[in-house]
């Protein structure tokens, strides 16, 4: 008994590294590629391990109320509970994570109560910027959220489980990808992935030039670093959960690496050319076509 | 009953601000119910530093009264100390003046291509544009020596004539630049992102304009072909062959089509300029300035930069120092009276782009 | 083990690393020499690669720039963005009006001097600097951090009453907290 | 235009008696008339004679005299000719017509001009400060406020060239090999 907790735990904390460092890389990537894009050299891939040792380093004496305290370790519990649910590699070959039938519906809810709790210590801060970046955070999500539910019900209809496992062994077995026996479900979880991710044109939480950054305009020091940290780990979280779903798991941490880059880099890559929407029209864009194909996607797994 | 409005303060430290001011935003929901500009952060009392200094001793302090674009001021102030004082200025001079006030407005849009994309989000038009800008500002450091403060055109003509092989510089660099625009033109007006954040926003109504006397592209977005260029030529505009265009949209996306073709037209105009630069004298010398006295009397002398007409009014009691002198710039127009009509219903994505399109420039409100 | 004299050096080590490699900005252009932090910080001068990057409100921001000449209506703000910055924070004045009023040395609505009101670590001279110098300036504040002599924060703790006396001189009606940290 | 210019003459010194001009060459026409006339003579002008541009409005403070002196300037977008419209207000009391509701940017000089003069400009609707914060001293554009007396006594004297520069005189004598003077030697650290 005692041996499989510990067994537990130490896989925890792996995935928990493992996702942390290949985040903060990605993080950083990002920083490079936008610089190539923009004709500068651009900081070096590991600039932003030393912004988080900084900001993890730097005197905190900021004090606005308990909500405000918790607000960043709601989101950091959010992310590392997505973490351990999500299975890392394909039959279990990394550390075991906690995955159970009924974790994609669980998922659905872990994913929003970060931003929720740190919603709520946004809005104690009293600073107004906060209160408006949370109102439109929680309206972005509100648009994301619809064809990115309506995608994963089409898959938990089309194969019959709520389980990620038996999603990504359907795949393993018939040898297909589940981006091309339910491509609707995909197109839609893809175009939700632009709301998650919040890149241009859906920055609109943090947009500098409208409310300084947003919920975070109160946090730094080591709010800051225990936001950047959690959100590297949710960024890697979600690309697995991707990868998992839709691009058929991966066999070895490599292939791994190599999906979820590829896969960060679509919104990476379309958010450098392209300006902010307002709220209004970013809501309007994921109640539109994402949402079309997500109905499509339901209706191709209830009558095919 | 509780109040349903937040008050927004958007600045002074706000990276969507356009400089060190204050717009005190009352909102409700998403929406500006009431604006109030707060400027003051940048008063360096250059007017009153003027009076204390003499005539050439204030010229220095010119064109610090607006950082972006400097040289309109200064060839203002220039202009109204010469119509002062009845100074010719030779011919070369003028060739010269008109050079560098383009290449100033180029290099200013360049820089308002970064702000205008830069409070849409679209970051990557600002790192090449400002990067860009750079090569004009190379041209200024070869003839003036400043990259920012020129200190060039002064009363009576130029400091300095052009350097050996400077016309094939300008030359070779506007060839780049319209490469280059037609760059940014392609990711920044092409976009629909941009299309849809611009097109109906931040309207300015035809009326309002001529009531609240704005100038400048703001002005021409709303239809009203207005320019000093054309107006009342200064230099030599008018033996130089340009369209001052106009658009009827009187939203942003009117304003940086206006500025988007201006560019075009002011690379024309150097072209023409390089053409045509006759030889002779660059400056009228002056006499002593310590004892270099004007005639009483006074003068007011406006020059078309990126923002607006700007004016000096320059007065003379006859003595080696000025006894006032007085800068009109544009956005001491726009940024407070105008601006605070214009926010009123906007939403506050907005507010910031708004007021790049305006060309809200705080050091020369305050000076 | 955590608290001993090594490895605490070691800890120093690590954190001035990572300090001096990632400066936060604050996005506040309070002086005319701000127009040349858009070219330093864009594609030609790329203030990035040494970690150099704008940071939108003060909480979240290392470097205080003062870009040139401090009106006392801005001083006040000023300061209140330098209390709420978190330490370590650093101060580079830009610019000659900074050092010693420069051109404005008459005027009745600028401050002469910014180190009689605020901790300054690295100044930069020229009206207005380069953006090479800038990058300097920089390089000079990586410099003092690396050696662990950037301490202007604490210097400012330490002399609060000093540094209060003299702002309180200048700004007439003082309408604000006498603690912001 | 000077057809136009005469026109312009004509019709101002017609309705108002008081109107004194001076002729320019070029496209400026100069009025000078006396303080209360102002709004009517403005709104004339933008209304009938089409100056429906207000370029600027200037303060100079005649100390000598005894006076401000308010120049208006007016720009006609189809005539093309500039209109200075002068006036001189008593020093002691400054009292003005507000003239906001002709031109809504005029606010925005009237407030500068009441905060840097301390000229009264009657139902002005606007804050009280302007581009100043707490001033407590005179209007600081008036001829009598010595500047430099006010920043010596507020700020700090200017600082002696290069007395606390950091290591400035070191790096110069590293390089040229000189020896440092025994007045600079006092500075250097």
């Amino acid at each position: 008994m005692l041996k499989e907790i510990l067994y537990y735990t130490w896989g925890a904390v792996v995935s928990f590294v493992l996702a942390f460092s290949v985040g903060i890389t990605y993080m950083g990537l990002n920083r490079k590629v936008t610089a190539r894009v923009q004709n500068r050299i651009g900081p070096p891939w590991y600039q932003n391990f030393l912004d988080v040792i900084k900001l993890g380093s730097k005197k905190t004496a900021i004090h606005h109320g308990v909500m405000h305290h918790l607000g960043p370790a709601f989101l950091m519990v959010s992310s590392v509970m997505s973490l351990l649910i999500i299975p890392i590699l394909n039959n279990g070959r990394f550390y075991p994570n906690l995955n159970f039938h009924g974790d994609l519906i669980f998922l659905l809810y872990i994913m929003t109560f970060g931003p929720l709790g740190m919603a709520l210590g946004a809005g104690q801060t009293g600073n107004p910027n906060s209160a408006i970046g949370v109102t439109r955070g929680l309206a972005q999500m509100a648009g994301f959220e619809i064809p990115w539910v309506m995608a994963l019900v089409a898959l938990m209809i089309q194969y019959k489980t709520t389980s990620i496992v038996d999603l990504m062994n359907i795949q393993a077995e018939t040898g297909r990808w589940l981006m091309f026996s339910s491509p609707f479900a995909f197109i839609a979880a893809i175009m939700a992935m632009f709301g998650m991710f919040r890149y241009s044109p859906f920055d609109i939480v943090g947009a500098p030039s409208e409310l300084a950054s947003g919920p975070m305009s109160e946090n730094g020091g080591k709010y800051l670093f225990t936001m950047m940290s959690s959100g590297s780990v949710f960024a890697f979280a979600k690309l697995t959960l991707y990868t998992d779903l839709f691009l058929g798991g991966a066999d070895n941490l490599l292939v791994l690496v190599l999906k979820t880059f590829v896969l960060y880099m679509i919104p990476v890559l379309y958010g450098v050319v392209n300006p902010r929407y307002r709220t209004e029209q970013a809501v309007r864009w994921f109640w539109g076509w994402p949402s079309f194909f997500g109905l499509l996607a339901i209706l191709q797994a209830s009558f095919f | 009953m509780r109040e349903k409005a937040t008050t927004l303060y958007l600045g002074p430290q706000h990276p969507g601000i356009t400089g060190n001011m204050m717009v005190r935003l009352k909102v409700e929901g998403d929406t500006v119910v009431k604006a109030v500009t707060e400027v003051g952060y940048l008063h360096r009392a250059f007017e009153k530093l003027a009076e204390q200094r003499n005539w050439l001793q204030t010229f220095t302090l010119m064109c610090r009264f607006c950082v972006p674009e400097p040289d309109p001021v200064e060839e203002s102030y220039a202009r109204a100390v010469e119509t002062l004082e009845g100074r010719e200025v030779p011919e070369r001079a003028k060739y010269i003046r008109v050079l560098v006030l383009e290449l100033a407005r180029l290099g200013s849009y360049m820089l308002w291509y970064g702000g205008q994309a830069g409070s849409l989000g679209l970051y990557t038009i600002g790192q090449w544009s400002v990067g860009d800008r750079n090569y004009i500002l190379d041209l200024f450091e070869e003839l003036t020596g400043g990259r920012v403060y020129h200190m060039y055109i002064w009363p009576g003509g130029v400091r300095r004539d052009l350097p050996a092989g400077f016309e094939e510089k300008v030359l070779k660099t506007m060839d780049y630049m319209e490469q280059r625009l037609k760059d940014y033109e392609d990711l920044m007006f092409d976009n629909a992102i941009f299309r849809k954040r611009t097109q109906g926003v931040g309207i300015i109504e035809p009326e309002k304009a001529i009531e609240h006397g704005v100038v400048g592209p703001p002005l021409r977005g709303c239809g009203i072909k207005h320019d000093v260029r054309i107006d009342e030529p200064y230099e030599v505009y008018d033996k130089l062959d340009f369209e001052v265009p106009t658009e009827d949209g009187c939203d942003i996306w009117a304003r940086a089509n206006v500025r988007r073709r201006e560019m075009h037209q002011s690379i024309r105009i150097i072209r023409q300029v390089i053409d045509q630069m006759p030889k002779g004298e660059f400056y009228n010398k002056i006499p002593n300035p310590q004892k270099w006295r004007l005639p009483q009397g006074d003068a007011y002398e406006r020059t078309e930069a990126i923002r607006g007409e700007v004016g000096m009014y320059v007065a003379s009691d006859g003595t080696e120092k000025p006894r006032r002198v007085h800068f009109r710039g544009a956005a001491y127009v726009h940024a407070v009276t105008l601006l605070e009509h214009v926010l009123v219903g906007e939403n506050i994505a907005d507010v910031s782009a708004i007021m790049n399109s305006l060309g809200t420039c705080p050091p020369e409100i305050e000076r | 083990m955590i608290n001993d004299k090594e490895s605490q050096k070691i800890v120093d080590i690590i954190q001035n690393f990572a300090r001096k490699h990632s400066l936060w900005v604050l996005a506040y252009g309070t002086g005319c020499g701000a127009i040349e932090i858009p070219p330093t910080m864009t594609s030609r001068y790329d203030a990035e690669r040494l970690g150099v990057r704008g940071a939108a409100t003060p909480r979240q921001a290392d470097v205080l720039l003062i870009t040139g000449y401090l009106t006392t209506k801005t001083l006040k703000r000023v300061i209140r963005v330098y209390e709420q910055m978190q330490d370590p924070k650093y101060v580079i004045g830009f610019g000659s009006c900074t050092i010693n009023g420069g051109m404005y040395f008459d005027s009745y609505n600028t401050i002469k001097a910014l180190d009689r009101y605020l901790p300054v670590d690295v100044y930069i001279n020229g009206c207005m600097p380069r953006p090479e110098a800038v990058l300097k300036g920089f390089a000079k504040l990586q410099e003092l951090i690396q050696a662990g002599k950037a301490d202007g924060s604490k210097k400012y703790k330490e002399n609060l009453e000093w540094y209060r006396a003299n702002q309180k001189e200048v700004i007439p009606v003082w309408r604000m907290p006498e603690f912001n940290w | 235009m000077e057809e136009l210019k005469k026109n312009i003459v004509n019709k101002i010194t017609g309705h108002f008696a008081d109107a004194a001009v001076k002729a320019y060459d070029g496209n400026r026409v100069d009025f000078t008339v006396k303080k209360e006339t102002i709004p009517a003579i403005l709104f004339y002008l933008k209304d009938e004679m089409g100056y429906n541009h207000l370029s600027h409005i200037s303060c100079v403070d005649w100390i000598e005299e005894k006076e401000f002196e308010l120049i208006f300037i007016l720009w006609s977008y189809t005539d093309h000719i500039k209109v200075f419209v002068h006036t001189r207000i008593d020093r002691e009391n400054p009292v003005m017509d507000n003239i906001d509701m002709i031109w809504r940017q005029a606010n925005t000089y009237e407030r500068e001009i009441k905060e840097m003069y301390g000229i009264h400009f009657e139902g002005l609707e606007a804050p009280e400060e302007f581009l100043l914060e707490d001033w407590q001293d005179m209007p600081p554009m008036r001829r009598d406020f010595d500047t430099e007396a006010y920043a010596r006594k507020t700020f700090w004297d200017r600082r002696e060239a290069r007395a606390d520069a950091q290591d400035v005189r070191e790096t110069i004598t590293k390089r040229t090999g000189e020896e440092l003077p025994d007045v600079a030697k006092k500075y250097t650290r």
